[in-house]
């Protein structure tokens, strides 16, 4: 219950698509898909990450390179540090014998990958500007790959996809994470289909354990109640797919 | 449940029990102090609010230890225009609501004063004691007697709301601060803020943890001193004391009420022990005074002193 | 055991370890001393040694919670004729020996100093910062800067032994003070001593539970402070630093040496790990050097500093 | 490991002699033995008693009348409270099917009581300067007394009265409290005739757990390597039977 980062030393990097890359490092996490890390570059920031793979004793976190950040864990090298504190936050909640689809977007795949391998019959779905902006395509080579300017399989949204293929089948349950406004859909899209369904929110986040009240989906602490919501949740949280936060706690439209 | 009323009086203001949410701690938006109200607690405090919008400090910016947390969140908060935005409408939080006020500059203070004035708040809480803020509290002189009574008085002219000074546990004059609070005018005293500050090194990192490098000690570690802060207060000053520092159980808020505070702040313990931590204060409190024969909460107030 | 060797150089003293015993704390008999000499600390202090007898607090004066420990023994010790005999023959320890000197009026510090002169100490320290002691440290003003320079002064003068200052955490001045102490040819600043004074109430009882109701903090509680001060006072001073407070851990040992100690008091830790906790102290900071590729333990010290 | 008073109490009391009552309390102590805890009286003072009785979920402490705390204690009614902690302190070894013997002086036969309790095979010898002042008489219905001044039972000191026993039989261990000069005396005897022995000291004590190092006798904390010795560590700890020391830190002659 001491909530410090840790130093653990990268001990691979794997190059995910054109933006994203994976760092590896030796640290057993009791955790949950869908639960995260806080990562922490000494005298820079500290930022939370999604664990991708959790292999024995080896995790990693898949990063999209956006901002000073992320540029600087992409700066990292084989054997560099990092810190790491966590994992923090609800995960998803699996039933392993029952079909589901995860419905992705960007780098919100990243925390759906360790879910797909905890599930036996699941339909992923993946979506992305472009082709080299798909990330894990080796690693789930079953992927149901859309990208919005259609050089890559479907051309469109993952929610045009997901919607043209419930027309065929259902599903027992729909995960999904990435842009909000593409959660938002696929969770309306689900409720009116009458499928279950959780998503992962992205807020802005300081503490990550429930004290600093950044992380705040109307009275929801992102870090503690979420990142996860069911769909139930979600129909009573009015920001969903409305409002974020900015860090100095102003309430912006997405 | 029993018949133990745990209704304290506070400035005229009614809390149905003593617990008050402390400012900084999950008080960022008006959602989240209305699901603190549901939790239990008997009033809440928001995020100190300044004049213009603050990023704070960058991450890392909590940290806990064996001892209770350490922060430097740095007052982030988006100003009092956005922040009279998000605190209209209050009227949905069913307990009352104060306002924690910060500036650089005694004008400043009252500039925000003012722009929450169309605003339901309850009470203007008013922290000079910040010891890990530049340009704030410690950091910008506020803890002295002089600076209290000048910033205080400011505010007095503005407001008839009752004014809550929040005082720091570092200053060995704490009692000479909050008379210069009290003879400016102030309601109550709020005591204490975060001490410190303090320092944690990450050893393989070799560097301070926080971003900030310090940030203000709260929690387990504060208890003591808070209770001696308290304690001393209640022989100083005739207003009331709202006492905070490391309260997490009904035993901890009974030992601050009995050192001499009215009612009792609550932060660091939504960590330890969630954000139902006011319900279970509460619930504890009244066995405890079920147990040894209390049905008063107003009669243990200060109930430790000679 | 491996070949890291952890001697350091302390006013060309020459430690074993970098661990020392606090002051206070077992430090009561040169039976004792040896004892915790044995039990592997790199040198060791007596419980400070007034002019006159001392009876101390009435019990309890010791107590601890969930954060550390709370403490008003009130200096008792049997004055310095008394302990000049207690404390002959200090050849039969085997390291270090440092004398607490406590005195109510400067003059009174160098009465005992020159009641010890012929003794073997390796060291006088002086802790100007007990806050919980009428007539001593805090309680009699002698944490300011002009105090101190005029204490350390006075010692200077009598003798040639190093001089160590401790000072006190609850001063935001610390830097000031330990400037003052170097001006006034102090050889090195310990930091720090007990935080506070705090208090525990005994809520059955509805009294504090020290007899002097209120008392100094020490042990995990204070050591993010004692962090700070150490760091703080690392870049303000050229003389070394004794950092004291919390240390219980190789861990918690090596945190204060990178920010800036060249020793590390131990006092509550005795508590929290027993009398041998110096042997491990070293043998956990051995471990640790080994695990992270260094092998000079003064390579560590500051390193925490940009 | 929060070593505060923990307030008690007092549910009976019971007039052992002249100048010794037994406050009994609610309260189960995991308890061995010979260990000791500190008797607080807000804003009196705080000393350390050994733990006499204790049945069950009561325990008991023999308080002897001396000084300003006692007499407090000894004013104390059934309904009053005061505060404990502890126990503190390494108690007797005590093989319970060996034939053994305790010799109390005084009060310290309260030290002795609880290992009377444990023990079978058991002889048991006090002495007190008088008759009025021989305490647990119904209690130990067994025990041979004696008093100095001849007013019941032997005439002369249990070491008068331990050594004539022991021309006649033997013990696998003899166990003492009380006056020092005592103790030293019956440890010299078993030492003189080859029997194991243990004693249990009394020295001046604030902390009671091993920080403050008000009770040392010989670099041995009374409080945490005692109050009971063995003969062996006895033999090793110059002070014993000579030094005492005094709340100051002075030392001085017993
Ligand atoms: C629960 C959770 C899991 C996440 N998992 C991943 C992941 O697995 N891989 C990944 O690449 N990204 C993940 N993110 C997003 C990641 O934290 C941001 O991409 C990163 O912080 C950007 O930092 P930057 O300095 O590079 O960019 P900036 O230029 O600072 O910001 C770019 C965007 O990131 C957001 N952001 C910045 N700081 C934070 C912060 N402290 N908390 C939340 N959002 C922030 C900003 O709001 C902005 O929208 C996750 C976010 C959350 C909340
Ligand atoms: C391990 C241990 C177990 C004890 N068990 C018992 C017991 O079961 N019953 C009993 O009657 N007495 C017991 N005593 C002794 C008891 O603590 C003293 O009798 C009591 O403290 C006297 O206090 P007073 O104020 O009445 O007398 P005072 O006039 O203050 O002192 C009388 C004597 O008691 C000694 N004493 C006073 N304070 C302390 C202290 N803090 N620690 C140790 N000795 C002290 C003094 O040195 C003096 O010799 C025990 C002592 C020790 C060390
Ligand atoms: C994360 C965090 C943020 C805080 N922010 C503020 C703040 O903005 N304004 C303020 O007056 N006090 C702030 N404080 C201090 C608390 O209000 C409170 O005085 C302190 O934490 C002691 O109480 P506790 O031990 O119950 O946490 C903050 C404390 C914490 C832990
Ligand atoms: C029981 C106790 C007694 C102490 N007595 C003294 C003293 O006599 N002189 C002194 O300079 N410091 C005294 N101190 C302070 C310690 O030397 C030390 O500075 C402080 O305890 C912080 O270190 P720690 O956290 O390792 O205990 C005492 C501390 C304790 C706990
Ligand atoms: S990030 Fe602090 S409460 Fe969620
Ligand atoms: S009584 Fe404090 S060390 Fe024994």
């Amino acid at each position: 219950m001491i909530e410090q980062p840790r130093i653990v030393k990268i001990c691979d990097i794997l190059e995910e698509s054109a933006n994203v890359r994976t760092l590896f490092f030796k640290r057993i996490l009791d955790f949950m898909p869908g639960q995260f890390v806080m990562v922490w570059i000494p005298l820079l920031d500290e930022k939370p990450f999604t664990i991708s793979y959790m292999q024995k004793d080896i995790a990693g976190i898949s990063v999209l390179k956006r901002g000073i950040f992320t540029q600087a864990l992409h700066a990292k090298k084989i054997g560099d540090s990092i810190g790491i504190r966590g994992p923090y936050g609800k995960g998803f909640h699996t039933q392993t014998k029952l079909n589901a689809c995860v419905v992705g977007g960007g780098i919100g795949m990243a925390s759906l990958a360790t879910l797909v391998d905890a599930l036996s019959d699941i339909t992923i779905i993946q979506g992305a500007r472009t082709s080299s902006e798909i990330i894990y395509k080796t690693r789930f080579p079953e992927m149901k790959l859309c990208t919005d300017d259609g050089s890559f399989g479907f051309k469109g949204t993952t929610v045009d996809f997901l919607r043209e293929l419930l027309n065929t089948r259902t599903f027992h349950k729909v995960y999904t994470c990435g842009p909000e406004k593409m959660m938002y859909q696929v969770v309306e899209l689900c409720k009116n289909r009458g499928i279950d369904c959780e998503a992962s929110l992205d807020r802005y986040m300081k503490c990550g354990f429930g004290v600093c009240g950044q992380c705040d989906c109307s009275g929801q602490r992102v870090c503690i109640e979420g990142p996860v919501f069911t769909a139930t949740e979600l129909s009573r949280m009015e920001d969903f797919g409305r409002i974020h936060i900015l860090k100095t706690g102003e309430r912006i439209t997405i | 449940m029993s018949s133990i009323d745990l209704s304290v009086h506070l400035c005229n203001i009614r809390l149905s029990n003593p617990t008050i949410l402390a400012s900084g701690i999950l008080g960022t938006t008006r959602a989240l102090l209305k699901r603190v109200a549901e939790s239990g607690a008997g009033a809440v405090t928001t995020k100190s609010i300044s004049n213009e919008p603050r990023e704070g400090h960058k991450n890392p910016t909590v940290i806990t230890f064996d001892g209770g947390m350490l922060n430097a969140v740095g007052y982030s908060n988006p100003g009092v225009d956005a922040a009279a935005r998000e605190f209209s409408n209050l009227q949905v939080i069913n307990v009352p609501v104060i306002a924690s006020v910060i500036g650089t500059q005694k004008e400043d203070f009252a500039r925000v004063v003012d722009g929450l004035s169309d605003t339901n708040f309850s009470a203007i809480e008013i922290p000079l004691s910040c010891p890990h803020t530049p340009g704030f509290g410690l950091l910008a002189g506020q803890g002295t007697p002089e600076a209290t009574f000048a910033i205080t008085s400011e505010i007095r002219k503005i407001t008839k709301l009752p004014i809550f000074v929040k005082l720091s546990p570092n200053i060995p004059e704490i009692c000479t601060v909050a008379k210069a609070a009290e003879d400016a005018g102030a309601d109550a005293i709020t005591a204490v803020n975060s001490m410190g500050p303090g320092m944690i090194i990450n050893i393989e990192a070799q560097k301070p943890i926080l971003h900030f490098k310090v940030g203000g000690v709260t929690g387990d570690a504060l208890r003591p001193i808070a209770i001696r802060c308290v304690y001393d207060l209640y022989k100083a000053v005739n207003i009331p004391i709202i006492g905070v520092g490391g309260v997490s159980t009904g035993r901890h808020s009974i030992e601050m009420m009995m050192a001499g505070a009215s009612a009792v702040g609550i932060g660091t313990g939504v960590y330890y022990r969630g954000i139902d931590v006011f319900k279970k204060v509460c619930e504890e409190m009244v066995q405890w005074m079920e147990e040894n024969n209390f049905d008063n909460i107003n009669s243990i107030i200060g109930i430790a002193h000679d």
